[in-house]
């Protein structure tokens, strides 16, 4: 175990947000589902006690009649905006008194940098780009994600759980969120970060980062792993042709599964029911070929798969 | 008058008048600093005089109204309402994430302008500026730590302000255009960090920027290395990273356009932006919460048939 | 209520207890505010302070502690390595002429003292000419045409322990008329 | 709106103070914090310069004090007193005139002053008026300015000057006399400084006089001086202090802690409490060579001269500073990298050893360095030129034929004239072009006469040495030789072998002619006298006697073949069979037959029968010939082969090397160890240098250095830089192998040379310094000397290739390896040394020179001995110098001594027969006989001399030398034999010492002069004639002349 090659990573002064990253997400989880498991308590209270449904006042804050259901911003408002002014600007100057920005030697084009790694929150694309095609990896996610958060308003078609933490409202969506922003976007950062070794290597944590180390990789395309390289002729419109029919096959059995999904429940059912169609087809794209990541990056990691759809011009 | 009476002492008539005059311009005076001393008194309480009411026209004491005011009648406050959900207030429920993302972007503006004084986006001068911060300039360390870090702290708070958004979903209608602008703004945010990256002109600047701009070489049809992108006759000189750059390489243009783009064009846009998202948070009726949870059962049926997206937000209590 | 109250509030609201709860009662409801004033005092004390010192900071930070002009004080070799009248080599490093009299060696100050220009030296004339509005000065670097009010100043001159002359530009030496004459104190001339 | 708040709604009236209270409190302590580190955390300077000042200030008045008293003794000594004496009354002897100028130009002043306020605003008035007139259009207008300037200029001008009664004058004037009066008073008073100057001239003169006597006479400052500096020190501001080159914006800050390095005294860290920061720069003189303003610091030393923050950030002693500073050990580096060209370097002794052994240790033989023995790329490049030129040529000829013939066919005379002259001019620019290329082959000549290699030639190892001595050699050769250049390498058993066959096997095979043997004791001595001991030593460990340049001695015997060191000392560059570099073989007897041409092959002889290519005909080792004769060669011979431990025959038989089974292996491995860089081996002449090249080893990334495995502890351990990777790769080779697993010929190469620590510490020094030109400090710094400087670098180039300093001292200071050994240390054995080249270029006629280098034997015939201090046992060997070494060397010689080139003799006009009496009568003088110790050429007489032949001077000699010579022999070349103090200065002239002869009365020449004339223009006759008296006049060898010299010398 390299404890030192461990502190050197979490010491570098550009991973320190990382390692912030380590305990305030979380954290900020926790904290946030606490307050949604409350008060999915709380529903479960005034569903079995309609009596009670009708005097409630439906927080799991206090209230007494008689208690403003308002209060004024000036002073009850400001004064927390103005504490937590104080406590960040106390934070940021401490910060910056013990630690230095970082400042390497002046840029040189002939000398890289091993790792050379983009700015910490890009790791996650670029461990994307171990997976994939620079034009998906760094160009089509990039939009796919932006666009998908976007419209996650326009397809969302629950409507409960508006402006207070739930879960059980919303399991669906809390989860896929969850998955997508802790697992494929923050994690990511964190494998890029503390895993990703010089050469773009996978070090596990007190692994030393050998510049020299050698690791044994052969990565086969889909349509030459065993099976199929006896099925698919080595030319390449039946590979394209294979590669596509793989990937139109994924789609159908993924959307089938997310239709069972979005179907598993009567109250899912209900939600269902409200959606329009571009909404389900929306929902269905986004979220198959979100679930498409981890799968092509298992296939990659535990089946030496490289691309699953090989044409001339681009790959998958 | 004096001097006249020097001239003439003997003569009574004249001392009379003289004692008199001077009588008179004793009271004179006595009344004047009379009257200066209650002048001098009403200042004691600043806030009544008309120098003071021009600026803050209302009376500050905490009479309900004057509290109102006191928020509506200042530029600065009158981003919030006068008053609001009384659960609002409770940390528990924003994580105050956005204010703060808000203040460490004002943090960022001033540190960065100051910075600015000191810098020059040249390949010869931007490494010795920084080491001019570092080693002569006073508090010029401190600054560009702050500036420095301010930024990472910035994108942090973003991303915990957008999940948290998400856990109440904050994001249904009627504010759904918000989130969207909010996702736009996390791209900004973004944007900005990464154009500073460079600024410095060291390898680990050098090399973040040469690495993330190297993904747009694949950009399909617009990047030479992109799908179809040859075919469309894209070289390194003439494809969208050429664009980003300035030059094929990361060299003198790229540090001056990502310069541009970090101190002038981005925050701009973010600016507004940010205008747009906070008047969005005001006419969208205020923070979304917490409000009352609401039970499946009182979920009221739609309307049969499909419900276009686009025209009317699907099933929502109209309360 | 005074303007420290007003403010108190903004920054907390009324801390109660049982008393004033009661006091509250008597007077018909209406609570009687009594802030912790001390403390919100010396808080608005220390926020002010931090954003003065702020102030303070960044007035400083326009100071840097070192340049990258051309010195004021600088050496220009012993006086043996100048001949008798009027040397240009350093006009343009320094925009000074060291002069060497027979029995005293001193340096102009290559400045106009009526406009600020930059005279010539006119070694045919054997006299300083201003191009800006034709002052003339002679070879003292006294003028005698033109606009110029007095005579161009004298720099600041001595040896430093290698026998190095030590120019000074900072500190100069002027002869106004009608005004003490400064070309004859210590340190305006060298001995040689 | 509701009114009240409610009291116990939590919200509404929870105090918020309490957390704003602790938030705020946290702000103030970050707020101190950040105050703290701006003022003191982060300018660690402040305090240093306090400290300096408040510590150097301490020493500065104490030290004042004494130099006070120093100084009042001085003021209070005779000579002082004389001279101030002296200056009173030159000022009193002028004093009444000089008072009265002074009061006539006090009162000049007043009146000049008054009178420049009138006449210049008069000018300014009249000017103007003129300018109008001038510039108006109508004639009217113009006329009437013109009167009115006329008005103006007829006054009347009124002033009140000051008259010497101290009242006031009225005067009036109009404008022209203002004028004339006004320029007249000014030409009065320069005229009256003048005349003031000139009465003070002695005076002046005498106070700087006095004023030199302080300066000259005090150690260290005078105490005027001294009080500047602590008034320095009263006005020291504490800012950092920072040097600024504009030019190339190079920045360094070092001097706001190093604040004594440029101080007038030189401060020790004692001086000032023991804070070494504090200490002035240990070599002065370098500052003065390149001065800090100029320079900088940080481009010597290396460092971040910006920084200023902390002293690792200042010295670049932290990950992120690509320009470190040196190491103290290392920290001549920092001239390397200006001062690459350079082989010997004055103040550079660690560096200049990190190059002699850089090359002497064979480094150079797999790694290439820009510079360094690179005779071979030189010839590949005359043979490509040659190439060229020959190609060029035969397309010249095509043309002209071509042009003759379109000038035949050619229909006008005009044409054909055109195409004959084109051909014409062909012919001639081919003609030059031939000239070329003869030049280029007598340069590759030369060149390959001029490489050498550091190894022995073992082709030749058959008929040199004992056969199964050779695998324990290769095996371990410090083993058997602890001082060895040769290194170790990492081989196996059955590598070792195999290389040992092949060697054995690829050898020209053969027999020498016996040699009869010869007397041991003889050769020894003359190993000791006759010079060897300069470059070999005699034995082993503590008691090695003799210098390291060449191999150590001992043990010859058990490995060598008599006939060949007979033959090998008589003429090292001997070889066998001459060597073709166009066929890669070296040429049998069999080649020379099939031309029906003698096998003869010499620098005559150097041209292949086969090809006519240029012959390699001599061994390529620097050992020179020392023209001994045969008998004495065997002699040497016999002695060496005393020198064993063991019998040859007591090594184990290595009846493998016969196996032919083994050669192919053993090629391959030769190869790939690059055994040939170092020797020449059958087949691999024309081999490459299997290293890398370090010609810029020092700025390569640290990445690029192959750390392999120890990257982490090296990382750990704090060595990961250059400095620690070149430490170990030197100290042991092997080490970056650690833990790897590899094949024996995939391991790394390096074999382990065979150096001491203090060695180890130079060659990293020079490593170290190796950079390309403007890493780390701007381009335009390095050292690029022109002739006279840049022939001083090339001579070292060659001296040190052939080790002349083993013998003789080159550089003031610097001790030759003979001056060391045991056997010069007494004064007769002072005697014995060579001639010491300090000042030789001023001495020696560089034509002369050029032909000793060539043959120092000065003699076709006459060989075995010196050709100008036929005394000396110690011999002057014959070098071999090609052509261009010659030069180069002569030029040095001139250089060094700041000559002018090239040298053209004065003239000096013959002796009246007068004047030849005279010099003669005080040549043979007995006060001074000058044949008593000088040659003659006679052997009974130069039996008993120590000193040169006076025929030699004409030829040999500068004139002006010889005369500065005859005058003070000693401050030339101290302890020298030569009496000092033969002349004393009269007047304008020297005179000799001792009593004059009768026929000098009268004559008022220089005594010096005339000898030197004679000594220039001595014939034989006349000196086999003068020698015949001396010994007539009977008188015992020279140890009395010597009493008689020093005896006039008391007198004097």
């Amino acid at each position: 175990m390299d404890w030192h090659q461990l502190w050197e990573i979490a010491a570098a002064p550009d991973n320190i947000p990382i390692v912030a990253l380590l305990f305030l997400v979380p954290f900020y989880t926790w904290y946030g589902l606490r307050q949604a498991l409350e008060n999915d308590r709380l529903l479960a209270r005034l569903e079995s006690d309609p009596q009670m449904a009708k005097t409630h006042h439906r927080k799991t804050f206090p209230f007494k009649p008689g208690w403003p259901r308002e209060v004024h911003v000036w002073p009850y408002l400001m004064r927390i905006e103005f504490l937590a002014a104080i406590i960040v600007t106390f934070i940021l100057m401490v910060w910056s008194i013990t630690l230095n920005a970082p400042l390497e030697e002046p840029a040189n084009p002939n000398l890289t940098m091993n790792p050379a790694k983009a700015p910490w929150y890009f790791l996650g694309l670029q461990e994307m780009l171990v997976y994939f095609d620079p034009w998906i990896a760094g160009v089509l996610m990039p939009t796919l994600i932006i666009i998908g958060l976007m419209v996650i308003p326009y397809i969302d078609a629950n409507p409960l759980g508006n402006g207070y933490y739930t879960f059980r409202q919303r399991r669906i969506a809390i989860l896929s969120f969850c998955f997508g922003f802790l697992g494929l976007w923050v994690l990511m950062i964190i494998i890029g970060t503390f895993i990703r070794g010089p050469g773009w290597m996978w070090f596990w944590p007190g692994q030393t980062w050998d510049h020299n180390r050698l690791v044994f990789e052969v990565n086969r395309d889909l349509h030459q792993t065993f099976p199929f390289n006896y099925l698919v002729p080595n030319h390449w419109i039946p590979v394209a042709l294979f590669g596509g029919t793989v990937l139109a096959l994924y789609y159908l059995a993924a959307g089938y599964l997310v239709h069972r999904l979005m179907t598993g429940n009567e109250f899912t059912r209900k939600i269902y029911k409200r959606m329009s169609l571009l909404q389900y087809l929306t929902i269905q794209f986004f979220f198959v070929t979100m679930v498409g990541l981890p799968v092509k990056i298992a296939l990659r990691l535990l089946l030496r798969i490289k691309y699953v759809w090989v044409t001339p011009w681009f790959n998958v | 008058m004096a001097e006249e009476n020097k001239q003439k002492p003997n003569n009574q008539q004249e001392k009379k008048a003289l004692t008199a005059l001077l009588d008179q311009t004793k009271e004179q005076a006595k009344a004047l600093k009379q009257r200066a001393v209650e002048e001098a008194k009403t200042y004691a309480e600043p806030e009544k005089t008309q120098l003071y009411r021009s600026i803050f026209r209302v009376k500050h004491d905490d009479q309900p109204r004057n509290r109102a005011l006191s928020v509506l009648s200042n530029v600065f406050f009158h981003l919030h309402p006068a008053k609001i959900n009384r659960d609002a207030v409770r940390y528990a429920y924003t994580w105050g994430m956005g204010g703060i993302t808000f203040y460490v972007f004002l943090v960022l503006t001033v540190t960065g302008v100051l910075l600015m004084f000191y810098y020059h986006p040249t390949k010869v001068q931007a490494f010795r500026d920084i080491l001019y911060l570092e080693h002569d300039v006073p508090f010029g360390k401190l600054l560009r730590n702050m500036h420095r870090w301010g930024a990472h702290l910035m994108v942090i708070t973003v991303w915990l302000h957008m999940f948290r958004v998400f856990l109440t979903g904050s994001y249904k209608t009627p504010r759904e255009f918000n989130w969207s602008i909010g996702v736009i703004l996390l791209v900004l945010t973004l944007l900005l960090s990464f154009t500073g990256y460079l600024l410095p002109d060291d390898q680990l600047g050098f090399w973040a920027i040469t690495v993330g701009t190297s993904m747009a070489r694949a950009t399909p049809l617009l990047g030479h290395e992109g799908p179809f992108g040859p075919q469309l006759g894209m070289t390194p000189y003439n494809d969208v990273r050429f664009a980003l750059l300035g030059g094929s390489i990361v060299d003198a243009n790229a540090l001056l356009r990502s310069y541009i783009w970090h101190c002038i064009a981005l925050p701009l846009v973010a600016a507004v932006f940010m205008g747009v998202h906070f008047w969005r948070v005001r006419k969208d009726g205020g923070i979304s919460g917490p409000a009352p949870v609401v039970m499946e059962s009182e979920v009221k049926e739609p309307r049969p048939g499909p419900t276009p997206v686009i025209m009317k937000p699907s099933g929502m209590r109209e309360s | 209520m005074t303007d420290a109250e007003a403010k108190d509030h903004k920054t907390a609201g009324t801390a109660p207890t049982a008393a004033k709860a009661q006091k509250a009662a008597a007077t018909n409801g209406k609570p009687v505010i009594e802030p912790v004033k001390l403390r919100r005092r010396v808080i608005w004390a220390m926020i002010w302070g931090f954003v003065a010192a702020n102030a303070f900071m960044i007035m400083r930070f326009f100071f840097p502690r070192t340049l990258f002009e051309p010195k004021s004080i600088f050496t220009v070799g012993t006086p043996p390595d100048f001949g008798l009248g009027v040397d240009t080599r350093f006009q343009q490093a320094y925009r000074i002429w060291v002069v060497r009299k027979p029995e005293r060696l001193f340096v102009i100050y290559a400045r106009c003292t009526h406009l600020g220009c930059t005279p010539d030296w006119k070694e045919s004339e054997n006299k300083f000419k201003c191009p800006c509005h034709g002052s003339g000065y002679d070879s003292d670097g006294i003028n005698f045409e033109g606009p110029a009010p007095r005579p161009m100043d004298r720099a600041h001159v001595e040896l430093n322990a290698q026998g190095q002359i030590v120019v000074d530009v900072n500190r100069l030496y002027t002869c106004e008329r009608g005004k003490p004459c400064h070309f004859d104190d210590e340190g305006a001339y060298l001995v040689v | 709106m509701p009114e009240e708040p409610v009291h116990d709604d939590p919200i509404v009236s929870q105090s918020m103070s309490g957390p704003l209270l602790v938030a705020s409190l946290l702000l103030m302590v970050s707020l101190a914090w950040a105050l703290y580190d701006e003022f003191v955390g982060l300018r660690p300077w402040k305090s240093y310069q306090e400290q300096f000042v408040h510590l150097y200030t301490q020493y500065l008045e104490k030290t004042t004090t004494e130099q006070a008293a120093a100084e009042q003794a001085l003021r209070g000594s005779s000579a002082f007193r004389q001279i101030e004496q002296r200056l009173k009354e030159a000022e009193e002897a002028v004093a009444p005139q000089v008072s009265a100028i002074d009061s006539e130009v006090s009162l000049l002043d007043r009146r000049i002053a008054i009178l420049t306020d009138l006449f210049a605003t008069a000018r300014g008035e009249v000017t103007a008026v003129i300018y109008r007139a001038e510039t108006t259009s109508s004639e009217a207008r113009r006329k009437r300015l013109l009167e009115q300037a006329e008005r103006i200029k007829r006054g009347p001008f009124e002033a009140r000057l000051p008259v010497p009664d101290g009242t006031l004058e009225r005067v009036k004037y109009n404008y022209d006399e203002l004028d004339t009066e006004y320029n007249r008073l000014k030409a009065r008073k320069s005229s009256l400084m003048a005349e003031r100057v000139k009465l003070l001239e002695h005076a002046t003169a005498l106070r700087k006089e006095r004023d030199a006597y302080i300066q000259e006479h005090l150690v260290g400052l005078t105490e005027q001086q001294m009080r500047a500096l602590l008034r320095k020190m009263e006005t020291f501001d504490i800012e950092i202090k920072q040097i600024h080159i504009v030019q190339t914006d190079l920045v360094d800050r070092c001097e706001s802690c190093h604040l004594g390095i440029r101080e007038p005294l030189t401060l020790t860290a004692a001086d000032l409490g023991g804070e070494k920061a504090f200490a002035s720069h240990p070599t002065p003189d370098l500052l003065r060579v390149h001065d800090p303003e100029r320079f900088g610091c940080s481009p010597c030393h290396g460092g971040n001269g910006r920084a200023v923050a902390s002293v690792i950030q200042a010295h670049g002693r932290y990950k992120h500073w690509l320009w470190p500073l040196y190491a103290r050990e290392n920290v001549q580096a920092g001239c390397q990298s200006c001062h690459a060209r350079d082989m010997v370097l004055e103040h550079a002794e660690v560096l200049n050893r990190g190059k002699e052994l850089y090359r002497l240790r064979g480094c150079i033989g797999c790694h290439r360095f820009e510079g360094f023995d690179d005779e071979r790329e030189r010839l590949q490049a005359a043979r490509q030129r040659i190439r060229d030129l020959q190609t060029q040529k035969a397309e010249d000829q095509l043309e002209i034929d071509r042009s003759i013939r379109a000038g035949d066919r050619a229909a006008t005379n005009e044409e054909a004239q055109r195409f004959y002259a084109r051909a014409e001019n062909l012919r001639v620019a081919s003609s030059g072009i031939d000239a070329e290329i003869e030049q280029l082959r007598l340069r590759t000549r030369d060149l390959l006469l001029e490489e050498k290699v550091i190894g022995p030639n073992l082709k030749e190892i058959r008929l040199k040495l004992h056969r199964d001595w050779i695998p324990v050699w290769i095996t371990n050769p410090h083993e058997f030789r602890s001082t060895t250049k040769m290194p170790r390498f990492r081989l196996e058993k059955d590598e070792v072998q195999a290389i040992a066959a092949f060697l054995w096997q690829a050898a020209i095979p053969g027999e020498l002619p016996r040699q009869p043997r010869g007397n041991a004791a003889r050769g020894r001595e003359l190993v000791e006298t006759r010079g060897c001991l300069a470059c070999h030593a005699l034995g082993e460990g503590e008691n090695a006697v003799g210098g390291d340049f060449a191999a150590n001695l001992s043990r010859v015997g058990e490995k060598a073949n008599y006939e060949y060191l007979v033959r090998w000392i008589a003429n090292p560059r001997q070889r066998t069979r001459p060597y073709c570099p166009l066929e890669k073989r070296d040429l049998t007897p069999e080649d020379y037959a099939k031309h029906a041409l003698p096998f003869r092959f010499d620098r005559e002889n150097a041209v292949c029968p086969n090809d006519g290519e240029e012959l390699r005909v001599e061994h390529m080792t620097v050992m020179p010939i020392l023209r001994l004769t045969p008998e004495e060669v065997r002699d040497i011979a016999t002695f060496l082969m005393t020198q064993r431990r063991q019998d040859p025959s007591s090594y184990a038989a290595a009846d493998y090397m016969e196996d032919p089974g083994l050669v192919e292996r053993g090629k391959s491995l030769v190869r790939n160890y690059g055994c040939a860089g170092c020797h020449e081996i059958a087949g691999l002449e024309e081999e490459g240098r299997i290293g890398t090249d370090l010609t810029a080893e020092g700025a390569k990334p640290i990445e690029r250095l192959d750390f392999a495995l120890l990257t982490h502890d090296a990382k750990r351990e704090d060595w990961y830089d250059h400095k620690g990777f070149f430490e170990r790769k030197l100290s042991n080779p092997a080490v970056f192998d650690q833990g790897k697993v590899k094949e024996p010929l995939e391991r790394l190469r390096m074999p382990k040379p065979n150096i001491t620590p203090s060695d180890i510490t130079a060659l990293t020094t020079f490593l170290l310094g190796s950079v390309e030109p403007g890493y780390g400090f701007p381009a335009d710094y390095i050292y690029r000397p022109t002739d006279r400087r840049r022939d001083i670098q090339a001579g070292w180039w060659v001296v040190t290739k052939y080790n002349c300093m083993g013998c003789h001292q080159i550089r003031i200071g610097q001790p030759s390896v003979l001056m060391t050994l045991p056997a010069y240390q007494t004064p007769e054995g002072k005697e014995k040394l060579p001639p010491s080249l300090v000042g030789a270029g001023a001495r020696l006629n560089p034509e002369w020179l050029a032909k000793f280098l060539a043959n120092p034997a000065l003699s076709e015939t006459d060989i075995h001995r010196n050709g100008v201090r036929s005394y000396l046992e110690v011999r002057m060997p014959t070098f071999g110098f090609t052509v261009g070494e010659i030069q180069t060397l002569v030029r040095f010689f001139g250089a060094l001594s700041a000559q002018a080139q090239p040298y053209i003799p004065p003239t000096l006009e013959p002796l009246t027969d007068r004047e030849m009496v005279m010099a003669r009568q005080l040549f043979t003088h007995p006060a001074a006989p000058c044949l008593r110790c000088h040659a003659t050429g006679n052997p009974v007489h130069d039996r008993t001399v120590n000193a040169p032949n006076f025929l030699l001077a004409k030829e040999r000699l500068k004139p002006d030398w010889t005369r500065r010579w005859l005058l003070d022999p000693a401050s030339i070349m101290p302890g020298t034999a030569m009496p000092s103090g033969l002349f004393r200065q009269e007047g304008d002239h020297w005179v000799f010492s001792g009593p004059h002869p009768e026929s000098f009365r009268g004559y008022r020449g220089d005594h010096a002069e005339l000898l030197v004339r004679y000594l220039f223009q001595i014939t034989p006759e006349e000196q086999r004639r003068l020698v015949g008296q001396l010994a007539s006049a009977a008188g015992s060898p020279n140890a009395p002349a010597r009493e008689v010299a020093r005896s006039v010398v008391k007198s004097h």
